[in-house]
């Protein structure tokens, strides 16, 4: 069993590391059982989770389920082509939803807080008394409260990029390309690592059984 | 379930007995307790003989949780006098609510040092009565009760005026403008690079008798990303429409599929081709993040759209598409609000909606008055915070550097006003 | 045969880098397969033959490791395991040879965890990886695992007054009062060093905030790669070090070696690891490098024409 | 009518869900919401495998282009759902976990799913490579700004950015690269993200008011405006 396990997903492996080169069969099949595959586990567990864990184990006790299946029952309604329009009410409500739960969550965590948190101190005399990190320190802020003010600058729409008011949208944008570049080069180490642990697997896992 | 619940009970009753045993037979009790009533974790029972004795906690009281709708109440004491910062015979506290007159129940154990507790578990229609027992490696001792309480519901929640207000003043400018604009003011909205670029992004498409691939996403419609995503395909499904080219939208959950549909029908309908349209634009591939990826980046490669728009919420796999998509050679539009997967649609894509840029695209794109006001009240909402980060950054710095009071107040109310609670 | 093997192979990336970089000068562009190809290379080859670059320590690396390094013989130091399996990958290196090299100094070391996870991942390494080097050391006397206590940074606040209150015991039940390491300690503020390992909440940035600050302990920290740069604040007013990543455990484990010849033949992982990053990223800036000159060559050539 | 109601509907509960963050006896309103949500998407998922479904067998019926794979995904497809409905290859029977050790259902996500998934990902290793040959070159201003930060971290994550820079003084020593990165992330970068994410904190109040008040209504299948 172990050993057909191993080779069924050293297969898989490079059935998808083929793709690099370019598409082909091999790829193909994997993508394949990959789709038909993974869509059935979804619904299987979306299944056992919500249905029978909440309707079954659960009893359906809480109301609010009981709406929520009569709203599942209206979008399947689209299958009726003659009162399938109704499948929008759903629709409707969970937009409505969203846009209702997301207005106040992200003005809150996003504006407000970050607001708040570049509310920094040029100069203080609690600083740290080296000489260094005090220097670390007011440079920082500085940076931090011009790159959001100048960042903020850019993406004002009401005002044509022109002038002092152009070059600070200038500013801005460095700001945001420089943070672009940094994560950028940040993120290589993990995207690395993912490839290491595949190779490991073929190398040792695989070949090494082989061996 | 329910028999479980019933253990604890019977087993609560019995532990309130033991101070009453204990002076009854001492060695038994110890013995007794050690097995059955197991002081928090079993690493903390220590052997022991004899029982060790603690004083209750003292000046136990209750009161009302604000802001709630009666289901917390506040506990605050006195620890026990055996519950020293060293050395104490004290090894934790339980909490026991007795509800509307019924059997004591064990709501919290708590390590020791504490002195109060929230209780989450009430309900309005209902009169509490509290005691704290100081817990002991072999037994527990009681303290007096509480007076009974029954907790308030709150209808307004004050701790959020803050919230309320900025909500009140960003929200409506943007209401005011997109009145204002109703009313046919003209509202200026400089240009965005990116959404200028739609329009000849789908005309090459035409030209070249490709299709465009319209990717929203991997999350549902509870996610804001994936609605933005959907309104902007709403205007540039108008656009394909009128060239008359081939849009195909593969997705990943079943209710953008649906949704998804509704956009595109509708917009084929405005522009007057409902006969052009077809279920088969939008189709449904797998839920599951890579599957959809690979199936993805398969049809980018047999199907070679000339477009692909990358609009809405991305993760890990924005590079793996954005990189494809630049291979087979199709001009990328993407936009995502997921700061962390910005860097790689910059680098791999022609032109990316940073973030804001991606809820103002359909708007912008409508060109609608009403649309471009709700831009407008953005606006304001982004010189409020202008404004804040100048003033708190002067009065922070002069506040602390020189210590002027006035200042540090300044500072302080700011703080107040942006702190989210 | 290994050494053949990274030699072959080096040639093979630098070589190859050397070409595209003489072709590039002509403003070719690179066909995306061969880059890669070159990724590929550079990271299947360092795993086949493994290499280890030196890694210099860098300040912040160096700082914790001669904070351990100057402690005298006996000094205390507590080590907290904060993480679970997910990211144990990425901190179990530097875990493991700070432990080593903290009983190699002859320290009592006082070993515990934040994480409910992290009990069962601390006994582990502590059977397979760090004590097996070490059979003189005795439990108790040399080292002792007081295991996990629930409570988050509940658990700082109580035991900067006083340990046994929270841990009574170590993970084998035997009271602390009857482990020697303890005679002579009440609290956190008699420790001469903490150490806490981790990248989540409670972690890191807790025993700074309820140990180090309010006891005025010093406390080194190792931490996932995504994290550190959020730590470097506290250094070095709060934080005596920090290890940030495989790169951090990997500075770490050099200076080992390099320092202690008992350390010599010693595993290390995070070197391992380094091997496949470090040729990755030269891979890469090798070729932004080559792009660069493509683009400005055929830039001038455009000039040319005209 | 057909247009009147969702939008009403979309107006009430956005309007519900906005207040009831400021009303505690509405707070679990948002809690609710992921439950009607998850139930409302267990019943879509109907629509969707069913279109999955769709797809597939017509291509297998026209013999279109590939259409052999289509039998693999079809096949996949309903395999998992037997094995996983009718929890057949589980250990435990009907009663256990469908996760449960040993169960197909477990074993075919252990051997197949997860190596699909960790190849798939990654493959960002080699695309993170070809992106930064051809986009970080120095073409304007901005491209440069974008080049000479991501080289300077990738410089700083390894041995040579120490050696390139040790011999700064000790006194500024924050100008040694592996500093200069880190300090690159913690001032410059977090000035970036914040204006960012408050950008983005404002799109979405704007956004979610135009849905709100149906200025945004292309998804309800009605473009009128």
């Amino acid at each position: 069993m172990d050993h057909l396990a191993v080779w069924v997903a050293a297969f898989l492996t490079l059935g998808i590391i083929s793709f690099l080169y370019k598409d082909n069969p091999w790829y193909k099949l994997s993508e394949a059982i990959f789709v038909g595959i993974s869509a059935g586990y979804w619904f299987v567990t979306l299944f056992w989770d919500n249905i029978y864990g909440k309707f079954w184990v659960g009893k359906g006790e809480d109301p609010m389920l009981w709406v929520g299946a009569a709203l599942g029952v209206l979008m399947l309604l689209r299958l009726i082509p003659k009162i399938g329009w109704i499948s929008r009410w759903p629709l409707a409500f969970i937009v409505g939803c969203t846009a209702g739960l997301y207005l106040i969550n992200y003005l809150s965590s996003n504006m407000m807080r970050q607001v708040q948190g570049t509310i920094l101190p040029f100069f203080s005399s609690q600083f740290g008394s080296g000489f260094d990190a005090t220097a670390y320190t007011i440079v920082g802020n500085i940076v931090v409260a011009v790159g959001t003010f100048t960042g903020l600058v850019y993406f004002f729409f009401s005002k044509e990029h022109k002038g002092a008011f152009g070059g600070t949208a200038r500013v801005g944008i460095f700001f945001i390309m420089l943070t672009f570049g940094a994560s950028f080069g940040y993120t290589v180490m993990s995207r690395m690592s993912l490839l290491i642990g595949r190779v490991d697997f073929l190398f040792f896992d695989w070949l090494g059984m082989i061996k | 379930m329910i028999i479980q619940k019933r253990n604890k009970i019977t087993k609560v009753h019995w532990l309130l007995l033991l101070p009453l045993l204990i002076c009854v037979s001492t060695p038994l009790v110890a013995a007794q307790s050690g097995t059955s009533a197991n002081p928090f974790d079993t690493t903390l029972i220590v052997p022991d003989t004899a029982a060790v004795a603690a004083e209750p906690v003292t000046d136990l009281t209750v009161a009302d949780h604000r802001y709630d709708h009666g289901e917390k109440l506040d506990l605050t004491w006195v620890p026990s006098a055996d519950d020293p910062p060293v050395g104490g015979t004290v090894v934790g506290y339980r909490v026991y609510r007795i509800a509307d007159g019924s059997e004591p129940v064990l709501v919290a154990e708590l390590p020791p040092g504490t002195n109060h507790h929230t209780d989450e578990g009430t309900s309005a229609d209902s009169s509490y009565v509290y005691f704290v027992t100081s817990v002991t490696t072999s037994a527990e001792y009681e303290s007096a009760r509480t007076e009974a309480i029954v907790p308030n519901v709150e209808w307004l929640n004050f701790d959020k005026k803050y919230l309320f207000l900025l909500a009140l003043i960003v929200g409506g400018s943007v209401v005011i403008f997109i009145e204002t604009a109703r009313r046919g003011k003209k509202l200026f909205v400089r240009k965005i690079a990116g959404l200028e670029a739609v329009d000849d992004a789908v005309g090459r498409a035409t030209e070249m008798g490709r299709p465009i691939l319209f990717i929203p996403g991997i999350l549902d419609m509870d996610d804001v990303q994936t609605l933005a995503g959907l309104t902007i395909l709403g205007r540039i499904s108008r656009v394909i429409a009128d060239y008359d080219t081939r849009i195909f939208m593969p997705v990943s959950r079943s209710l953008v599929m649906t949704a998804g549909r509704e956009t595109i029908k509708a917009a084929y309908q405005t522009a007057g081709r409902p006969d052009k349209y077809s279920d088969d634009m939008v189709t449904y591939v797998t839920d599951e993040q890579f599957g959809y990826v690979a199936a993805v980046d398969g049809i980018m490669v047999r199907e070679k759209p000339a477009t692909v728009f990358l609009l809405g919420a991305f993760f890990a796999e924005s590079l793996i598409l954005a990189e494809t998509g630049n291979y087979i050679g199709a001009i990328q539009i993407a936009g995502t609000a997921r700061p962390a997967q910005l860097p790689f649609f910059i680098a791999a894509c022609d032109f990316t909606l940073i973030g804001e840029e991606l809820f103002a695209a359909s708007a912008y794109l409508s060109n609608e008055p009403k649309a471009l006001g709700s831009l407008k009240g953005q606006d304001v909402g982004k010189a409020i915070a202008m404004a804040v980060i100048i003033l708190g950054v002067v009065a922070v710095t002069i506040g602390e550097a020189w210590q002027v009071g006035i200042m540090n107040d300044l500072t302080d109310i700011l703080r107040a006003i942006f702190s989210t609670m | 045969m290994a050494n053949i093997g990274i030699i072959i192979s080096l040639v093979i990336i630098f070589g190859g880098l050397l070409a595209l970089l003489i072709r590039s000068v002509k403003s070719k562009e690179v066909d995306r397969r061969v880059i890669f190809l070159f990724i590929f290379v550079a990271v299947a080859a360092p795993i086949l033959f493994p290499v280890t670059f030196s890694e210099k320590a860098s300040p912040v690396v160096k700082a914790i490791f001669n904070k351990v390094e100057s402690l005298p013989a006996g000094s205390k130091v507590l080590l907290s395991f904060d993480f679970d399996p997910a990211m144990a990958p990425e901190v179990q290196p530097m875990a493991n040879a700070i432990s080593r090299h903290c009983l190699y100094k002859g320290h009592k070391v006082i070993f515990m965890s934040l994480w409910a996870t992290g009990q069962a991942l601390l006994t582990q390494s502590l059977q397979d990886f760090i004590l097996p080097g070490f059979p003189e050391k005795r439990n108790a006397v040399d080292w002792v695992n007081i295991g996990y206590k629930a409570g988050n940074e509940g658990v700082l606040n109580v035991i900067i007054t006083d340990f046994r209150k929270m841990f009574p015991t170590d993970v084998n039940t035997v009271p602390l009062d009857s482990i020697k390491i303890f005679d002579d300690i009440k609290s956190c503020k008699d420790l001469d060093l903490v150490v806490s390992i981790g990248g989540g909440k409670p972690g890191p940035k807790e025993w700074i905030l309820f140990v180090g600050d309010p006891g005025n302990v010093p406390i080194g920290v190792g931490t996932a790669a995504v994290v550190a740069p959020q730590l470097y604040p506290y250094y070095p007013a709060q934080v005596v070090g920090i290890l940030g990543g495989v790169k951090g455990a990997a500075e770490y484990e050099y200076t080992l070696k390099e320092t202690h010849s008992r350390f010599a033949d010693m595993d290390t992982p995070g070197l391992r690891m380094m091997g496949p990053q470090t040729l990755a990223h030269v891979v890469i800036m090798s070729f932004i490098i080559i792009g660069n000159i493509i683009y400005i060559a055929g830039r001038r050539r455009e000039k040319k024409r005209r | 009518m057909k247009r009147q109601i969702p939008l009403f509907i979309t107006f009430f509960v956005g309007a519900l869900l906005i207040f009831s963050v400021f009303i505690p006896p509405m707070e679990s309103a948002g809690e609710n919401f992921t439950l009607f949500f998850d139930i409302i998407a267990v019943f879509a998922f109907f629509l969707g495998g069913g279109n999955l479904l769709r797809v597939h067998i017509t291509k297998l019926k026209r013999r279109k282009q590939d259409w052999p794979f289509s039998i693999v995904t079809i096949a996949g497809f309903a395999f998992m759902l037997t094995v996983g409905i009718f929890k057949i290859g589980n250990p435990g029977g009907i009663a256990a976990s469908v996760t449960a050790d040993g169960s197909w259902f477990q074993e075919v996500f252990n051997y197949v799913l997860t190596p699909l998934q960790s190849t798939m990902y990654a493959l960002l290793a080699f695309f993170v490579a070809s992106a930064s040959y051809r986009a970080f070159r120095a073409k304007n201003r901005e491209a440069t700004i974008l080049l000479i930060a991501a080289f300077i971290i990738l410089l700083g994550r390894t041995p040579f950015g120490l050696m390139v820079t040790s011999w700064v003084p000790e006194s500024l020593s924050v100008l040694q690269i592996p500093n200069l990165a880190i300090w690159i992330m913690n001032s410059p970068n977090l000035a970036g993200q914040r204006a960012i994410i408050i950008g983005i904190g404002l799109g979405v109040v704007s956004m979610s008011l135009r849905l709100i008040l149906g200025v945004e209504r292309t998804y309800l299948g009605d473009d009128s405006g």
